[in-house]
């Protein structure tokens, strides 16, 4: 471990901000980059599914 | 038979999401004249758009064709600022250069021969009409893919169209042409209504 | 390319360079409001940056190069607008000679009454700046060749954009960047020419400029226009 | 070959094989992005000269590297669609497109926040930030094209031709921006053709871009999977693949 100490770490000699600043920007965007696929896909498979379920019920009806 | 001068063999036309046309075959001979027939949205552009090769990328199926074309679409490439002799003269579509007798008669035919060296902006919309249709009384390729020529035409000016129609089927030429009204060119006319191709 | 359809194809565009060259010139506004922007534009320096004639001389080779760039892109602005909207350019995609090469004449009429002009007439936008009499010569060069580079490059954009509504801007949007390594060019050569530095590189660089550009862009602009016909 | 360009080519197969692929690539990179930014953060030593400040090296090059590589993948895309007019092709470029902008974005953000402690300036005109913005320029111009085009087929050809216009003329970019930053450079102030940097240093950086690499693959896959949920929603094999 480069740093002796957790507050060591945080500063990193008065550059701290900056470094944690960096990485909380970018996690952020690749967080966003993976979450908001995942989300529509997954929206777009329940109405697929819900529209299959109906129009089975449907045809269960008609039949 | 001598070789069909187009044939589209189950041609589909996509619009987007939309399928606008689906499997239209067509076989044009030389000496025939076809009319696309079809309520105004069905698709007679895209399809005639889709033969002369300038809609692709959403056109599916086999097409082939000869090479000598000729294509007039809604607006006639004139230019205002030149007068009929020139635009006729130096017209894009790269019919090799007409000599001035040719233009002569063709002006003449259409009957603007009097306006051939006043500018075409300063003409009526009738003339400017016929000034367009007189590409088709120059010498021009076999295969003539018209897009609703006898729009903003007078009585006289159908009747001199459709006279050059025949004329150029008989010289074994073809004519596939666009209309939502029905053309007087009796037996001779073959249509294809394109309201039984509809896509999806 | 049998001779005949060779001598055709010369006819071919011969004709069609006439004809656009009649165009341009049967609406001079076309050709004089370039200029206007460049004057205009010109002026608004000294009153931004202040009439001391050393800074401006400094300055004079970027404000040059930067107002010559921006009429540039205000000529590809209307490149193919009219010809779209009035069939002619469905007839150009229907003549027998290939898209790529029917497009040159009218990027040559574009140019002998856009950029060449604009080239002969930026030495006195430049005294106006200061710019030393010594490097006219220079300034002149880089944008005669830098004018029908950036054309060409613009005229890409344009095809692209053409079928589009508002299609200005995004010209602007995607051609711009295209246009950086033209000027950093263009002021590089003017620079080296006042500090008795040596053009010849960056001149060199502005010469391969135009004949890559004559090579590749005809075939860009050809792919483009055939998409905006598409629409 | 042609096989395999024909399996490529169907949505069917590339929507199974992102099914099998994302769940074991999905974590992998998380661990590796996570691993290589301590390794990077806290375990490589300090630099004598920037202190602490270098470790911001970690993220933005390998965003600078893959924002890069990002656009000739969209091109080479977009040529395959244009080539043999594969509507894989034409998603897949327009799902590298986003991709590439952001991680653009994410190079010139951190580019910045580096310049700041260690030049004093939010923004410094070197070469190869300045290059990267007008790469970014590049690529909001394809998006920016593909928006104003109603017809979406339509507007992913012009796109392809305008990213393969953009990769002929990124190389000239860069040299050209070099070119001038070499003749106006005031200090020495050589940015990241730092030099020889240290082995201790070298390894989380080739770690962490292995690992940025895996992270553009997997977003990728994961648009792919979305655009191909939304453009084939109607049709039977996606239908059945969800419902089953």
């Amino acid at each position: 471990m480069q740093f002796d100490s957790f507050a060591a770490a945080v500063t990193m000699g008065g550059h701290g901000g900056f470094v944690w600043a960096a990485y909380a920007i970018t996690s952020v965007v690749i967080l966003v980059m993976i979450v908001r696929p995942v989300l529509s896909t997954r929206s777009m498979q329940d109405t697929i599914q819900r529209e299959f379920e109906r129009k089975q019920a449907h045809e269960k009806d008609a039949s | 038979m001598t070789e069909p001068l187009l044939m589209a063999s189950e041609l589909s036309v996509q619009k987007g999401v939309r399928a606008l046309l689906s499997n239209v075959s067509l076989t044009v001979n030389q000496g025939d004249v076809w009319q696309l027939a079809g309520g105004n949205g069905v698709g007679k552009t895209s399809l005639l758009r889709a033969f002369a090769r300038l809609a692709r990328i959403e056109v599916f199926g086999r097409l082939e064709r000869c090479e000598d074309v000729l294509y007039s679409g809604h607006s006639a490439a004139l230019k205002g600022a030149l007068t009929p002799r020139q635009n006729l003269m130096t017209h894009p579509s790269g019919l090799n250069a007409p000599s001035d007798l040719a233009i002569d008669t063709a002006l003449e035919a259409v009957g603007v021969l009097g306006h051939a060296d006043v500018q075409t902006a300063r003409l009526s919309a009738g003339q400017k009409r016929r000034v367009a249709l007189a590409r088709l009384f120059l010498p021009s390729p076999r295969l003539w893919l018209l897009d609703e020529p006898f729009t903003a035409l007078d009585v006289q000016g159908v009747n001199v169209l459709e006279a050059r129609f025949l004329e150029h089927a008989r010289s074994g030429g073809a004519v596939v042409f666009t209309s939502h009204q029905s053309a007087a060119l009796g037996d001779e006319l073959k249509v294809l209504n394109l309201e039984h191709y509809c896509g999806d | 390319m049998t001779d005949q359809s060779g001598i055709d194809t010369l006819q071919y565009l011969s004709g069609q360079t006439a004809r656009h060259v009649r165009l341009q010139l049967a609406s001079p506004s076309e050709i004089v409001n370039p200029l206007l922007f460049f004057l205009l534009v010109v002026i608004l320096f000294p009153l931004g940056l202040g009439p001391d004639p050393e800074r401006l001389a400094l300055m004079a080779p970027g404000i040059l190069w930067v107002v010559a760039l921006l009429a540039n892109l205000m000529i590809c602005m209307r490149l193919f607008v009219d010809d779209f909207e009035d069939g002619s350019l469905e007839q150009l995609a229907m003549a027998s000679t290939p898209l790529a090469l029917s497009v040159i004449p009218q990027l040559l009429a574009a140019w002998m009454t856009g950029g060449l002009v604009l080239s002969l007439a930026a030495p006195l936008f430049g005294m106006m700046l200061g710019l030393p009499v010594s490097a006219v010569p220079v300034l002149v060069a880089s944008l005669l060749m830098g004018t029908a580079i950036m054309l060409l490059l613009g005229a890409v954009g344009a095809a692209l954009t053409v079928g589009v509504r508002r299609g200005g801007i995004l010209l602007a949007l995607l051609i711009l960047p295209l246009y950086i390594p033209v000027l950093i060019a263009g002021t590089r050569a003017l620079d080296e020419a006042l500090h008795s530095g040596d053009p010849v590189v960056a001149l060199a660089f502005l010469g391969a400029g135009v004949t890559g550009g004559l090579l590749l862009a005809p075939l860009a602009i050809a792919a483009g226009l055939r998409v905006s016909l598409e629409l | 070959m042609w096989r395999i360009i024909h399996q490529f080519g169907s949505p069917p197969w590339v929507y199974r094989f992102c099914d099998r692929v994302i769940p074991w690539l999905l974590p992998l990179t998380a661990v590796a992005l996570i691993v290589g930014s301590a390794w990077g953060l806290l375990f490589a030593p300090t630099d004598y000269k920037q202190g602490d400040s270098y470790r911001i090296i970690y993220i933005h090059v390998p965003a600078a590297v893959v924002s890069l590589a990002g656009y000739y993948i969209m091109a080479f895309a977009g040529l395959v669609s244009l080539v043999w007019r594969i509507k894989l092709a034409d998603l897949a470029m327009r799902a590298a497109a986003p991709i590439g902008a952001a991680f653009t974005a994410v190079a010139l953000i951190t580019g910045a926040i580096w310049g700041k402690p260690t030049w004093g300036a939010w923004w410094v005109w070197d070469a190869r930030v300045t290059s990267m913005l007008i790469l970014f320029f590049l690529y909001v111009g394809v998006i920016a094209l593909f928006e104003a085009y109603d017809n979406k087929t339509i507007a992913a050809r012009a796109c392809a031709i305008l990213s393969l216009v953009g990769t002929v003329n990124i190389p000239i970019i860069y040299k050209s921006v070099d070119w001038w930053y070499s003749l106006h450079q005031p200090a020495s102030i050589k940015f990241t053709g730092s030099s020889a940097i240290d082995a201790s240093m070298l390894y989380p950086l080739l770690g962490m871009i292995v690992a940025f690499y895996a992270l553009f693959a997997l977003l990728m896959m994961l648009n792919l999977k979305q655009s191909l949920t939304s453009e084939y929603a109607q049709s039977n094999w996606l239908i059945k693949r969800i419902t089953t």
